[in-house]
């Protein structure tokens, strides 16, 4: 929910808990897989516990029809009797940690479909733009970062920079409004509403694709445009650090070509602190984005969140917090075991 | 046993004089210009009309079932009339009426505990199963199973204690009392029997199991349309179902596009996206004022039965707000051709009453608003709220206890806050306190159910007959309705009850006349604006009929809208001259 | 360019930075034969390192430098003009003709390549060869320089070497590409002293079997001692003796040579003192 | 002297926004900050509906000043206005007659005051205009000011001080505490924020405390994720065991040894937050969940220019640049801070 969601000022590297173990890869896996159990628990435990004692109900949540009915007090105790709201927390928790053992996570109170279903589908979109959004990041991230860099102190160097710190300093929202006024209708480049064009079903494999892309690039920019310009001074910073290490002066000193030191020991060494820092920001992307879904009626994970958060669609609530749990905690996990694969010290330490 | 349909005329004739037709004065909105090219009826030569075209639609949200039983919300309600029918609507004028498309009589008994309704024959499901007289008992059974969570669908049918089929074409209802009402208690929606009847051995709820949520989805119906594509959180496509034995609507497909944000909607409007959406104040005075939309569409402008109002806690712990003298003082501090001016950009029109005008015989005089500053200090002054000499606020009696309340708003309103605003500064210059706390929806709605508020701010809109407002101020709906206020006066109750039972218009309309005037002297409620139906459409869409809920939510609503054949070019004045107009 | 049977003939060397105030190096002129060993010593910070730098041409981009660096001929190349020729030629020279050794043996390694791997690559910079044929000549170059287990140590991460084997992999390093001049930044002085023994030791067998000239740059006499024939004194930024190391110990020297000599000799008895208390 | 240049080296150190106390960019961030800090105080002395000083029935009054200082805790109680001036029901700007003495503010009119037309176009007036309420947009940019640092400066001291706790205890007792300290810190970073959000301004109701408690409550996990590492490494270092063997008892040593070390870095790291918690608050009211409609803020500004972004663009501009100024001061300021602190002046340091 920030403007890009980037709490990480200065990430710091994850726990090593082998730093005093002998015995690789293998063991610090399960280490870390058995530590996010904890973690898993702990996040859905504080959703369920957070939900059902802040107030308002699915009872009150919903918008009602025109003023027959409204909300009343009578209608008000069915529902919670419907949504079965009547018995204590600890009582509803267990049922509902005895339904999600069977992978069943009840029915949305807002349109009664499968939890699952309704989350499926809002969560691909947001998961395939969340990931080519890093990628992409990366692409433009690493060639920018490293010519500045290298390039440090000169004219471009302070203009790549200085343009990152401007850009960070636009709220997305108004970036976003920007791209719709200009590039959504003045220019009628790409489409700024909806996943899809009417005809998608239509379509064959090919032109869905374009079409998709097609209605994610105006959101895509609005998401990516924070994430470069954040990640390209951090990238910058960490790559001026290595090259002061000493080993690239002594590579250079054994007569390696400048391309080799930089492709072969500058740069593995940079991505290292990368690798950390985009396991923070995949949380951050995938929940950060609800402003802009909703501007771009974009149907995805975070506009659904939020309209369940406003209807207090529990069991949709709770399937997206173990579904934005377990896909934060993998990544998470991913990157730590990468991390340990890049560098021997974490892995053999 | 008379004629209903006779009965319901001489109704009509009384209780509808204005209608819809309101004459705007002062709208500050510039000169009317001409638009009727969208109210133009659907032509009874078919080759006019374009019947391959697409019409697009804006969703403001998802709907939440198709199941017109189930149904709640008005975003559900917009599909209602394209996927089902029913032997009674809303028409234009929200007035009760027979669907001619379904019904071959409907009578009613002289001691209105009685009627018999009878279908045409021939009806169909969309699956070409019959429709008969047992879908009709059947979904009134379900509307009153207490497992069917009937949220909407249950009001009304209650009074309807017997509903038996006499034959496949026939139905009897039996109602408990005889009540002016009865009428709209036949009105309840209708599912096939053959779908669900199966369905509700095993889910009596008809939400919980796969097939029920998959017949709610995608569900058989008897209207024009059915559902072919539900993108989630992206579309919704109908498609007309050609087996339809009523009238052919003209749209092949109607497209209804997700679009929460407003601003977002009207870019997409322009860009012609979508051919219909409701216009915000602001949108409707100042965005779309342009050559951009005036390519695109016209907005209209029409009766809405919806007021704008703020509810005391009459029965709160806050002596201030018990005070009827305290809430007569607030209410002459509202501004409200200020509000109407700058919140709601002259396009609302101020109200205190209760009722559409036309459901009352009110005067003409008696429904212009006071502002009167002088005034309410010597009310407060009278009560006893007199203005300290230390700081400047009122106390009572020199007391300890401050003249101030909370107003509680919804947040995410754009108007609210600024009614607050304008609000809150002429009570500071009376000496009284108002701070505001914006509260998420269901939050608002919880307080206002648990009666733990001061006051809030909100929006009522009036159905179509005027025994709905007992939800407002009826004792029984402090614990059953919406009189979270906890107004309690037994002549008003009385009268309600007097009312529903009265059948004579005329008379009815005296009761409900006298209601209001009783409650314009508690002032439990304080009201504020009317608002208007403001609505966009682009240039191609024709047969459009405002009703006093928008253009959508009666009969025939969508199922009107038509698209000429050859796209006429919209005539220069049109197009130069303000694309802009009141309803005919 | 002055022809000259030098090795290397720096003169009137100045460095500054454009940032700071006072240069780091001031008017140094030395030149060195080849064969020839040369101590560079003096107290931290009088520029010694600089001037290793800038004779490698590694120096930060704000350096200012003033003077000429000379590098003499070698087979069919003509002398080199260290400070004024191009990046390409550097990259012949580094690593090729002159080779570096420093401080910190451990961090001029990179930390996530495998010790075999660096020095594959330098072995392979700049020229074509059989991958096998580079293997076994890592593999000997690591047996040179008395490692034991050459192949179970190219498998090895740089982490996981002590400072004395990490020192002798870098001195393979710089041995890879037949240099004729060694620079040793400091090479022992990270380690323990058995440990620095052996290095020295190392490189004395290392210039008796390759006829290898050595700039040896330390702030320790006795290292001086052990390896260098003639020994340059550094003070405050500028060279301030240049002389046989036997002269070193004569009296008429300069302060700076004077001290150094007596902090070498302290030390020596200071060790001497330890040792028979330890008895 | 023939200076080369190295330029083809890729040694070159890192100097290039030149950062440091001699450049024009330090110093006008600096200003800036500063300027936004003392607006942010002397608001009502800058832009009020009452005067500074006037001249109302034979004595001298200083509404405006009162004001000031008045929302301040202790001083606020002896410092209080004037008697008519205080009561809400008196106009100073018709009560004064025009030939007494009155010093008004710059911007004669308050940030919720509604007295001129609708959207005014930038005069002389109103330097900025006025918005679609008929508020002037500068003195609503000032006291927005006022708002926006408070809930900068305020949530990041409030993350600041989570942070330290949790991740210093983490990082001091070790064991089972840093265990649960540090699934509590995974915890809070895979939550999703927004709800959490959600709930506090559900709970304590719009208002900038509850902004403030909500971003303060969400932000601290890279804070204590950052005093955990440096108490560990710290922990490790010989002082610690020294100032132990004198018989130091734990608080003390984390007090007074531990404590200074993270406290640097973690100071970095706030004023980065400082400008992360501005658009934060902006985000907040975008969704209508942000500080009240009766106070002005930068955020909301944007937000109620955004319903007019097509009729009026300009309206945008304003707390745009008051936001983009800010933030731009943060980054500068944060940069500077880091590279005083640590001198081989690396982003790297911190992170690896």
């Amino acid at each position: 929910m920030t403007s890009c969601g980037l709490d990480c000022r200065t990430p710091t590297p994850h726990d090593n808990p082998l730093q005093h173990r002998q015995n690789g890869v293998w063991h610090y896996l399960l280490k870390r897989i058995l530590l996010t159990i904890p973690t898993f628990v702990g996040i859905v435990l504080l959703t369920f516990v957070v939900i059902h004692l802040a107030p308002g109900s699915p009872a009150t949540g919903t918008v009602g029809g025109f003023g027959e009915s409204g909300v009343s007090a009578a209608n008000h105790d069915r529902l919670r009797e419907h949504f079965e709201l009547d018995a204590p927390v600890t009582k509803r928790f267990g049922r509902w940690i005895m339904r999600v053992a069977c992978f069943d996570f009840g029915q949305s109170f807002a349109d009664g479909q499968p939890v699952s279903k309704r989350i499926i589908e809002r969560v691909y979109p947001t998961l395939i733009l969340t990931f080519s959004i890093i990628v992409i990041a990366l692409l433009i991230v690493i060639p920018v970062a490293a010519y500045a860099a290298l390039n440090a102190g000169g004219f471009v160097d302070k203009v790549i920079l200085g343009a990152c710190v401007g850009l960070y300093a636009i709220p997305p929202y108004v970036f976003g409004m920007l791209l719709i006024l200009v590039v959504g209708v003045a220019l009628d480049w790409f489409p700024f509403s909806g996943l899809t064009s009417e005809d998608h079903a239509q379509m064959n494999g090919w032109q869905r694709l374009v079409d998709l892309i097609n209605h994610s690039v105006l959101i895509g920019a609005c998401i990516l445009y924070p994430l470069v310009a954040y990640l390209v001074p951090f990238v910058r910073a960490t790559m001026l650090a290595v090259l002061k290490e000493d080993f690239v002066r002594a590579a250079f000193a054994r007569g390696l070509s400048r391309r080799r030191v930089i492709f072969r020991h500058v740069l593995p060494n940079t991505l290292r602190p990368l690798l950390t820092v985009m396991g923070l920001i995949v949380p951050a992307v995938l929940g950060g984005s609800v402003v802009l879904e909703v501007m771009f009626s974009w149907p995805g994970m975070g506009r659904l969140l939020y309209e369940s958060i406003l209807q207090r669609d529990y069991p949709v609530i709770m399937g997206m917090t173990v579904l934005s749990a377990v896909i934060v905690l993998g990544v998470t996990l991913i990157v730590d075991v990468l991390y340990a694969l890049a560098d021997p010290r974490v892995r053999y330490a | 046993m008379c004629s209903a349909r006779k009965r319901m005329k001489s109704k009509l004739r009384i209780m509808h004089v204005v209608g819809v037709l309101l004459a705007v004065v002062d709208s500050g909105i510039g000169p009317v210009s001409a638009a009727d090219h969208v109210f133009e009826p659907i032509p009874a030569n078919r080759s006019m009309i374009d019947e391959g075209a697409t019409l697009r639609c804006r969703l403001r949200s998802e709907p939440s079932s198709f199941n017109p039983v189930l149904m709640f919300t008005a975003i559900d309600a917009q599909f209602d009339y394209l996927l089902w029918d029913r032997p009674f609507v809303l028409d234009e004028n929200l007035k009760w009426s027979i669907n001619s498309a379904v019904v071959e009589s409907f009578e009613c008994s002289d001691d209105h505990r009685e009627a018999t309704l009878v279908l045409k024959s021939g009806l169909r499901w969309q699956d070409d199963t019959p429709l008969t007289a047992a879908d009709i008992v059947f979904s009134w059974q379900r509307i009153l199973d207490d497992q069917v969570l009937a949220r909407k669908a249950r009001h009304g049918t209650e009074q309807v204690s017997k509903c038996e089929a006499v034959n496949p074409q026939r139905v009897r209802f039996i109602f408990k009392e005889a009540l002016a009402t009865n009428q709209w208690s036949v009105d309840f929606p209708i599912v096939p029997k053959h779908i669900y009847e199966p369905l509700c051995t095993s889910d009596p709820t008809m939400q919980r199991s796969d097939a029920s949520v998959r017949a709610n989805r995608q569900p058989i119906g008897s209207g024009p349309y059915r559902v072919t594509e539900w993108a989630s959180g992206e579309r919704i496509v109908l498609s007309r179902w050609e087996g339809y034995s009523g009238p052919k609507p003209a749209f092949a497909k109607i497209i209804f596009k997700v679009i929460p944000d407003n601003n977002a909607a009207l870019l997409a409007f322009e860009a012609g996206d979508i051919d219909e959406m409701s216009l915000a104040p602001r949108q409707f005075a100042e965005d779309t004022s342009g050559k951009q939309f005036a390519d695109r569409g016209v907005k209209i402008r029409g009766k809405q039965w919806t007021n704008y109002y703020i509810g005391w806690n009459v029965a709160g712990s806050k002596a201030f707000l018990s005070d009827t003298r305290v809430r007569k003082a607030l209410g002459l501090s509202v501004n409200r051709p200020l509000i109407r001016k700058r919140v709601f950009h002259g396009l609302f029109s101020e109200s205190r009453g209760i009722f559409p005008e036309s459901f009352t015989a009110r005067d003409a005089n008696e429904s212009t608003s006071v502002f009167d500053i002088a005034g309410a200090a010597k009310l407060l002054d009278d009560a006893g709220w007199k203005v300290s000499d230390d700081d400047g606020w009122r106390y009572r009696d020199g007391g300890k206890e401050k003249a101030g309340f909370v107003l509680n708003l919804v947040a995410g309103s754009q108007t609210s806050p600024r009614v607050a605003d304008i609000l809150r500064a002429d009570l500071r210059k009376l000496g009284v306190e108002m701070t505001t706390q914006t509260l998420e929806w269901s939050v608002f709605n919880e307080r206002n159910l648990a009666h733990q508020f001061d006051a809030y701010l909100s929006a009522w809109t009036c159905g179509p007959d005027p025994d709905e407002a007992r939800n407002l101020f009826h004792s029984n709906a402090v614990e059953n309705g919406r009189n979270y206020v906890g107004y309690l006066n037994p002549e008003v109750d009385a009268l309600f009850d007097r009312g529903v039972r009265e059948t004579d218009p005329a008379k009815r309309a005296q009761i409900y006349h006298k209601i209001e005037q009783l409650i314009l002297t508690d002032e439990p409620y304080t009201f504020l604006v009317e608002a208007p139906t403001l609505w966009a459409f682009g240039h191609r869409v024709r047969g459009v009929t405002l009703s006093p809920r928008g253009p959508l939510h009666a009969f025939p609503g969508v199922r009107g809208w038509w698209t000429p054949r050859i796209p006429q070019p919209i005539d220069d004045e049109l197009r130069t001259g303000l694309p802009h107009t009141d309803a005919p | 360019m002055k022809s000259t049977s030098a090795l290397i003939d720096v003169a009137d060397l100045s460095v500054r930075y454009a940032r700071g105030e006072l240069p780091v190096l001031r008017d140094v002129s030395f030149s060195m034969d080849p064969g020839e060993s040369i101590a560079l010593v003096g107290d931290s910070g009088c520029g010694k390192s600089t001037l290793a730098l800038t004779m490698m041409r590694l120096l930060p981009a704000d350096a200012m430098v003033r003077g000429s660096i000379v590098l003499g001929e070698r087979g069919g190349s003509g002398p080199i003009d260290i400070l004024g020729t191009d990046e390409r030629t550097m990259q012949s020279v580094r690593g090729k003709r002159i080779a570096m050794v420093f401080q910190n043996p451990i961090g001029s390694l990179d930390p996530v390549m495998r010790v075999g791997d660096q020095i594959l690559e330098v072995i392979l910079a700049g020229r074509k060869s059989a991958r096998s044929a580079t293997r076994s000549k890592a593999l000997q170059l690591l047996e040179r320089v008395g490692i034991a287990d050459p192949s179970r140590l190219a498998r090895a991460w740089p982490h996981e070497l002590s400072g004395g084997m990490a020192q002798r992999v870098t001195l393979a390093m710089a041995l890879a590409g037949e240099p004729e001049l060694l620079i040793a930044d400091e090479p022992t002085s990270a380690l323990d002293g058995n440990v620095q023994a052996q290095i020295v030791e190392l490189i004395c067998e290392c210039r008796r079997d390759s006829g290898l000239s050595l700039l040896l740059i330390t702030h320790d006499m006795a290292v001086a001692d052990a390896l260098a024939s003639r020994v340059c004194v550094m003070n405050e930024n500028r060279i301030v003796d240049d002389l046989p190391i036997e002269a070193a110990n004569a009296s008429n020297r300069h302060a700076a040579t004077r001290r150094l000599v007596e902090a070498a000799a302290s030390k020596r008895q200071k060790v001497a003192a330890t040792m028979d208390g330890g008895r | 002297m023939t200076a080369m240049n190295h330029s083809n080296s890729i040694l070159a150190f890192d100097r290039s926004l030149a950062i440091d106390e001699r450049s024009w960019l330090t110093r006008g961030a600096l200003v800036t900050a500063a300027l936004f800090v003392s607006v942010a105080l002397f608001a009502p002395l800058l832009a009020w509906h009452q005067p500074i000083v006037c001249k109302y029935q034979g004595t001298y009054h200083f509404p405006a000043v009162a004001d000031t200082f008045s929302r301040i805790p202790l001083v606020g109680g002896w410092i209080q206005k004037s008697k008519p001036f205080r009561f809400p029901s008196f106009d100073a700007r018709t009560a004064l007659d025009s030939d007494t003495f009155a010093l008004w503010p710059p911007i004669a009119y308050g940030p919720s005051e509604m007295i001129a037309g609708a959207n005014l176009p930038a005069s002389g007036a109103h330097m900025l205009g006025t918005d679609d309420r008929g508020r002037d947009v500068l003195a609503r940019l000032i006291h927005g000011t006022r708002v926006s640092v408070r809930v900068g400066v305020y949530s990041m001291l409030l993350a600041g001080l989570v942070g330290i706790i949790i991740g210093g205890a983490a990082g001091f007792y070790g064991g089972a505490v840093d265990w649960i300290c540090s699934r509590l810190i995974e915890i809070m970073m895979c939550f999703p924020a927004f709800f959490l959000i959600l709930v506090v301004m559900v709970w304590i109701g719009n208002g900038v405390t509850g902004v403030i408690l909500v971003i303060g409550l969400t932000q601290w996990t890279s804070i204590a994720r950052l005093v955990r590492a440096e108490f560990i490494s710290a922990r490790e270092l010989d002082y610690v065991d020294a100032a132990r063997s004198y018989g130091a008892t734990g608080s003390y040593i984390a007090i007074r040894h531990l404590l200074p070390g993270a406290l640097a870095p973690t100071l970095v790291v706030l004023t980065f937050g400082v400008a992360d918690a501005i658009l934060l608050e902006a985000g907040l009211s975008w969704l209508g969940l942000g500080v009240g409609s009766e106070m002005a803020t930068w955020g909301g500004m944007l937000r109620d220019a955004y319903d007019q972004i097509r009729t009026h663009p300009g309206l945008m501009v304003a707390p745009c640049v008051a936001i983009f100024l800010s933030v731009l001061c943060c980054h500068i300021m944060g940069e500077r801070l880091r590279r005083s602190l640590d001198p081989r002046n690396s982003y790297g340091r911190s992170v690896a």
